[in-house]
């Protein structure tokens, strides 16, 4: 295809080092329709400053109630090549690893069915295929889903988990996070092709509190791997990050949150009953400390971005929890979770919102779970509580 | 039946080959050996430069990784010359990061010259590691969202042409991650940013009654406003909007289209900062406002770019070592901030929603 | 008066070291038959686990709309002496300074008509008379008014203000809190005794961020004297607190908020500019540190008890502002906060619930105060912000 | 016209002598003179022990501070006897401090001494000031108001009887303020408190319909409530409250006395910790629930004594000096405290009203 729009605006942006967008459209512009009209809704909207998108209607496969986001052109005589232009959510892989065969083989039948274009990857997480046709999705779906690719969520429903690369890769990870979000994802295939929740609900997992996946802040339900036990010091690693110029006590030292650490020019120590497992000097001399003892995972519950009532990030809710695969506890939770938010939301309410709405109490009552200090960064403030039947029978 | 387009699989051929709930397939087939054999066993790492690490396993086994990159919107054209690249030099694995960059891993020391010469020579940006900025989380902007109040891929692109040293190079006090959002939805990470963009609109929206009725639920239109301005119009069989108490987040617009939000000569981007996401010394944080408004100015937004360029410089500048932008603003008090980057303290900046009671300052000790 | 109950419960606490309420209603009790039965009443609410007052009637003097607290027993046959039994509220003097005559002659009038028992002084601040009956009360008003003493204030009025000793004998008060206190005590007189207002309105002056008055918790117009300029420093009164014993890097340059100071064991130093005038340094090395330049107050509205939506502390809404006797930019400023609230405000609703209901701009700009980072721990979280036609036309 | 009691005013009189508008005399002729000599003319003050300071004017002249506790239930009796001090070593003055303890001031050195001596033997309690517990700030109790759910006056002098020494002489890290309030309207210190005690309820109110409808403002009465639990009740003429949403604030009962709040059998009290007022290092800081209840137990409520010294104890024990109640707490942070003081944690201390958002922890930092 050749081209087929002056794009004086979008060019301008093809300049400079970083790797242009533009020039992605352009490149899919040479063999796709789509993309090339893409390109001149594109410049359209950067003359005018206004998107020429419709609301997207509900499409999506046979069967399935989410995984593509409906996308019509507002200007459909215009740009004939974008009057659909759905996406197409694919559930990656844990981790996001890929052969390069397989990624292949997604982008070619992508260059078949779509405009050649994508996003490696959406926010969420999901492969997402940027660009096609209503009554392409049928084929595409069992172009996919014949070689072991199955969509994304979409809808009110639960969104592809995520996590971070974890065990894979990661000295630091205390879990198998992967694993972990692999066998979330699995068991949650119904809930997340089969809308039936009364909002999104998003999973993510991170294999220690620097949290590489943000999940404290983008996901419903966020799992922090943790550990209980000592931060093992390997005092020979000290000495050398000191002779290599790091200044330990300002580095350090000083920079731990619970001054739980002290150096005297020689030998670190920790005061490891009051260290709050931050991660900072784990990952500023990730050679000479390591973590040691039990391992497992926090739960917390309940981010998400401002829409309605202001961002919220997830708030702890088990402190502590041993997992195995295949993660039967982990699921049993999670889905006892989903049970409470599902039988009390209305329609959009994320679980974040209806625990404000409720109280923490009902639902950790609900979910079993005790109350614990770590549950709060500190105690209330006014004398307003409330007693159920059971505080009096103790 | 019309024809199908050459290759497509007929509707029948579809029926047949799909299958359902398989999920992904399971990652381990995707791992490179050298992951998979010490898969849960790493003993550390190492930064090399702005986009080379390696781990080391307790095996003794290591592994380069070389990141690049990526302007998110990828076309399949740009992920064949990558795929190439893996192939020649990473035995056919590539990966992606929770930030969109790519990685290029080998255990083989040797190769990790070539790759990047290579990388580079294909015109790929080698970085993001370490005390840096990395890539920009984003959302879809005009591109593909009905949405988008402005831009994403366009903000993201300009900012990192200034910013790109400190992806490839430069280091910063701590690492620096930046976001943009096209709306308030904000579908990425702009809430817990240290510097992020997000757009918002200005004005109440209009109503086309007509379609109003014929399309929108009317209590779910009214359940949707979080600040109850939007009342039921029975005239109309529509809804009203009282206009002191909308603050134009466009939750109407998503549950009920003909609720127009946007005003593309009044639209435009907020600069909020300070946030993170990792437990690391200070908890999660949320992004502050820092600057209200800034008009939509594309295809580059010098003003955004240049306001964005002000802020880092003065943290660069003030920040200690392994400090993030919001530590740092919250160790010099946020007086201090707006008097060290000259920004204006506006009325936008007080807080009057879910957060007020906390933000207001309850304190004789203030910084003059 | 002998005694006439037997008050085995309150006797146990006459017993201990501490000085006993008891003694003090058992001294009032051998000339006061009010007393006497006070001691009754309440040795029964002791047995009983709960008090036997009556919610207060509306009781008062002449033209006054507040001042005394109706309050009858509910057990008036049991125990007649406290059938009535009101407080009445008398303005302290600012400062709580008396002279004996003074106090006494307070005194005999009140052994006169009321109970002979006291609060010296209320929560507010004043001087609370406790227990008298309603014929009592015009002739207890005349004899105080006459000698010069006025009732305070109850119900939906201003009440009482009150101040810490200030410039009276503290070196740290930037302003003079008695001074300032006792001005606005006069000028607002007539909202004090004719009740008028949605709620209570109380005002409090400290001299400084010490705050000995509790302003910033307990008033609705927090006043607290400030600086501008440097803390110049005696390093030869620095030395002498060292060689007393004083750890100086650990007790104070740790212990600064803003990290501003520094001690090399010798001279100890402050970056004035990022001092946040806390008052930490100076009140431990009082005779080392000193506040120089341009005195003045901090203005901070809002702070009351927990009913009805939690406690707040006052918020920051004049960062600072001069001032001098006869402070009529003070009274004008406070006048405009009150006509504010009383504009806007429900009934029973307290300046600090309006504001949170209605926002900081709405009331900032009824009073004609710029927005400034001072009012804010830290700038909004969320995109949802107001813009008005006046923003569009700058 | 009933004959008056001896030397009272006759109404006419009254009505003769009367003056309205005039406030308080002014403070001026209440100073002492070496106060008003050197009044906003101090240079520094020294604490010379736990019940006596010395401030120095710039004149030199000097001026001594002898701080005595009071009950603040004082009998005009025992005013007298304070008087007769004041004028015997003090020229006459005498003043009460914002935490109602008494002060005697003299410009003599010489008189400091036999002064201290006579308090002493005439029964008086000497301290309060520096780095200890001084007078707590409490409220009417049974004493005087309606709404009072413990005895405010008995609890302190159980506490004081208990700390008395931290009043007279034994240090402690900083100033401990403690306070007592007998309901939730807390009138005093209570919310802002190194320690303590209020008194709650624990069940919904009963309503007395019949008086209700009549004394009663029906819309005042449901507005009353913070938590939306009341409703009307129009076959009653009167209201009815929800159960489950009723928190037991007793505001309903301010309003319209019928609605009984009162159930002495399971009232009792809780007790707060880690207020501060003053902006000193750190800002001020509301108090936190530590126990969220403690039946009454009079005249001495041991339960209640024991478990304040317990907190005491290990702030004592923990505490670095200079370091408030609450400063030291979040130094070591709330789990600590928790498992420090041995408190159980329980569902009432997770905050579910205004501040709720805030207060759930969003770290996954914490100690175990
Ligand atoms: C594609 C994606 C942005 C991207 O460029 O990557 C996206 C795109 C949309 N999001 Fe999102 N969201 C995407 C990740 C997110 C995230 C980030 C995350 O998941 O980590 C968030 C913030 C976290 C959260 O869930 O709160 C997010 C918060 C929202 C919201 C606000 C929801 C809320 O409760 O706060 C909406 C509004 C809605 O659902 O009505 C929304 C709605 C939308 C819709 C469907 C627009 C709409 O009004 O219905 C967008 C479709 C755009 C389009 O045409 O393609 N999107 N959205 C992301 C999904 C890709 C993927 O599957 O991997
Ligand atoms: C690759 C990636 C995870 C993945 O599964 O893709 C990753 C991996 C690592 N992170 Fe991360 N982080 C990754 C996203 C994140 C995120 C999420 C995000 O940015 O959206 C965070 C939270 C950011 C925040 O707090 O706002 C994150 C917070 C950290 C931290 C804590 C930073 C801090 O606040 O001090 C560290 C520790 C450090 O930098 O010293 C860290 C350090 C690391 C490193 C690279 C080690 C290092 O020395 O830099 C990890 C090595 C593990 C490995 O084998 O790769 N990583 N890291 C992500 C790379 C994104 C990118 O392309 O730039
Ligand atoms: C006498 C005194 C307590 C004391 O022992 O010293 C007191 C006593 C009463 N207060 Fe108070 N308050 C007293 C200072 C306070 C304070 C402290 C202060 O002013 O520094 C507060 C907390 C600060 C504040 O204003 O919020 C206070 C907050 C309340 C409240 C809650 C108001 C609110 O908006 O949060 C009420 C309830 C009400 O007004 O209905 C209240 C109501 C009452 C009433 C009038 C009872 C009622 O329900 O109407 C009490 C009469 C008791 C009696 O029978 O004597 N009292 N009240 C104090 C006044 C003495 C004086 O004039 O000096
Ligand atoms: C006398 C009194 C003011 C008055 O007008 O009555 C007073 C006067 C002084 N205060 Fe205060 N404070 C007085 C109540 C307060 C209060 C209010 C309260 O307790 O309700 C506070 C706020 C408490 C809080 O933060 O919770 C208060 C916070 C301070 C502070 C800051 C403490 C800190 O957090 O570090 C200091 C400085 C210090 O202790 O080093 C201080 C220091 C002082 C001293 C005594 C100096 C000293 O070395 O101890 C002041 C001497 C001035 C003078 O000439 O007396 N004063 N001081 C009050 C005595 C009450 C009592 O009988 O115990
Ligand atoms: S979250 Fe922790 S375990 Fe996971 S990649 Fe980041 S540093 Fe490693
Ligand atoms: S993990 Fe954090 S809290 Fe623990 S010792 Fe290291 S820096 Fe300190
Ligand atoms: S941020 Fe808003 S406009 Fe942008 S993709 Fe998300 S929903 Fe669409
Ligand atoms: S834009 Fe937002 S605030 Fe305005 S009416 Fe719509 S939903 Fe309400
Ligand atoms: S508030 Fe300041 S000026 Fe007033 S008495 Fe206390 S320390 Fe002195
Ligand atoms: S007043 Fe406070 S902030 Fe200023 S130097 Fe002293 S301790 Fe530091
Ligand atoms: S705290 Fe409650 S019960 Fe006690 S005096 Fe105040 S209003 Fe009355
Ligand atoms: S006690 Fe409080 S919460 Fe309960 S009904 Fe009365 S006002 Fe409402």
């Amino acid at each position: 295809m050749g081209k087929k729009y002056d794009t004086p605006l979008l060019d301008e942006l093809e300049k400079g080092p970083w790797p242009s967008f533009v020039t992605e459209i352009k490149k899919s512009a040479t063999h796709s329709n789509m993309a090339n009209d893409e390109l001149g809704l594109v410049e359209k909207s950067y003359r005018d400053k206004r998107g020429y998108w419709k609301h997207g209607g509900i499409v999506g496969v046979l069967g399935y109630g989410g995984g593509v986001i409906g996308r019509y052109s507002a200007l459909p005589d215009e740009f004939p090549g974008v009057a659909h232009f759905h996406t197409v959510r694919i559930n990656q892989p844990s981790g996001f690893f890929y052969t390069t065969k397989a990624l292949r083989e997604i982008c070619n039948i992508w260059d078949k069915y779509g405009s050649g274009l994508t996003n490696v990857h959406g926010s969420t997480g999901d492969l997402v295929l940027l660009g096609t046709t209503t009554e392409a999705l049928e084929p595409i779906f069992a172009e996919y889903s014949s070689r072991g690719w199955d969509l994304g969520g979409s809808g009110s429903a639960m969104r592809t988990p995520s996590c971070c690369i974890g065990a894979a890769r990661c000295e630091w990870s205390n879990i198998d996070a992967m694993g972990i979000c692999n066998e979330m994802t699995q068991r949650f295939q119904d809930e997340m092709h089969r809308p039936a929740y009364p909002y999104k609900f998003k999973i993510k997992v991170a294999g220690c509190a620097c949290d590489c996946v943000a999940a404290i802040a983008r996901s419903d339900c966020s799992i922090i791997g943790t550990w209980k036990g000592d931060i093992a010091i390997d005092q020979a690693a000290v000495k050398d990050y000191a002779g290599k110029g790091m200044d330990i006590n300002a580095e350090i030292v000083e920079m731990c949150p619970t001054s739980c650490m002290s150096y005297d020019g020689k030998e670190l120590s920790i005061d490891n009953g009051e260290c709050s497992r931050c991660m900072h000097c784990i990952t500023k001399m990730t050679k000479a400390l390591k973590t040691t003892g039990e391992k497992g995972i926090t739960i917390l519950i309940g981010s998400k971005a401002p829409i309605v009532v202001g961002s919220l990030l997830s708030w702890v809710v088990v402190p502590f929890m041993k997992i195995e695969p295949p993660y039967d506890d982990l699921y049993e939770m999670i889905s006892k979770i989903i049970e409470w938010w599902d039988d009390n939301a209305k329609p959009r309410e994320r679980i974040g919102e209806l625990i404000e709405v409720k109280g923490m109490r009902p639902f950790l009552e609900a979910i079993g779970v005790p109350p614990s200090p770590a549950q709060v960064f500190e105690p209330r403030k006014d004398p307003f509580f409330f007693w159920s039947d059971d505080d009096f029978k103790k | 039946m019309a024809d199908l387009p050459k290759g497509w699989l007929t509707a029948e051929e579809s029926k047949e080959k799909r299958q359902t709930d398989i999920g992904p397939p399971h990652f381990e087939q995707f791992l490179p050996p050298v992951i998979k054999k010490n898969y849960g066993d790493w003993k550390h790492h190492e930064r090399l430069d702005a986009g080379t690490m390696v781990h080391e396993a307790n095996s003794g086994d290591k592994v380069f990784t070389v990141r690049v990159a990526s302007p998110r919107i990828l076309s399949t054209i740009t992920i064949y010359e990558m795929l190439d690249i893996a192939d020649k030099y990473c035995d056919g694995y590539i990966r992606f990061t929770t930030r969109n960059n790519v990685e290029f891993m080998t255990p083989d020391e040797g190769k990790v010259k070539p790759l990047k010469k290579e990388l580079k020579d294909k015109g790929f940006t080698i970085g993001g590691i370490g005390p840096r900025i990395s890539n920009v989380v984003h959302t879809q902007g005009w591109v593909h969202c009905h949405g988008a109040c402005t831009d994403a891929s366009g903000l993201v692109k300009a900012m990192m042409d200034e910013f790109y040293e400190y992806f490839t190079e430069k280091e910063l006090p701590a690492k620096v991650r930046l976001a943009v959002a096209c709306c308030v939805n904000m579908c990425g990470a702009v809430h817990c940013s240290d510097l992020a963009v997000v757009a918002v609109h200005r004005k109440v929206p209009s109503i086309n009654h007509e379609a109003v009725k014929n399309i929108c639920e009317i209590p779910t239109t009214i359940g949707s406003c979080p600040t109850r301005a939007i009342s039921p119009d029975p005239a109309k069989k529509s809804v009203k909007i009282k206009d002191e108490k909308c603050m134009y987040c466009g939750n109407c617009f998503t549950v009920c289209p003909p609720i127009d939000i946007h005003r593309p000569d009044e639209d435009g981007v907020a600069i909020v900062v300070g946030g993170k996401i990792g437990s690391a010394r200070t908890g999660p944080k949320f992004s502050k406002l820092a600057i209200p408004f800034i008009y939509n100015n594309p295809p580059r937004w010098p003003e955004v770019i240049e306001a964005l360029k002000n802020i880092l410089d003065t943290y660069a500048k003030g920040a200690r070592k392994h400090e993030r932008m919001g530590e740092w603003i919250e160790r010099i008090g946020w007086e201090r901030f707006f008097s060290l980057t000259g920004i204006e303290f506006t009325y936008q900046h007080i807080d009057d929603f879910t957060f007020m009671r906390d933000t207001l300052r309850t304190s004789a000790a203030f910084k003059m």
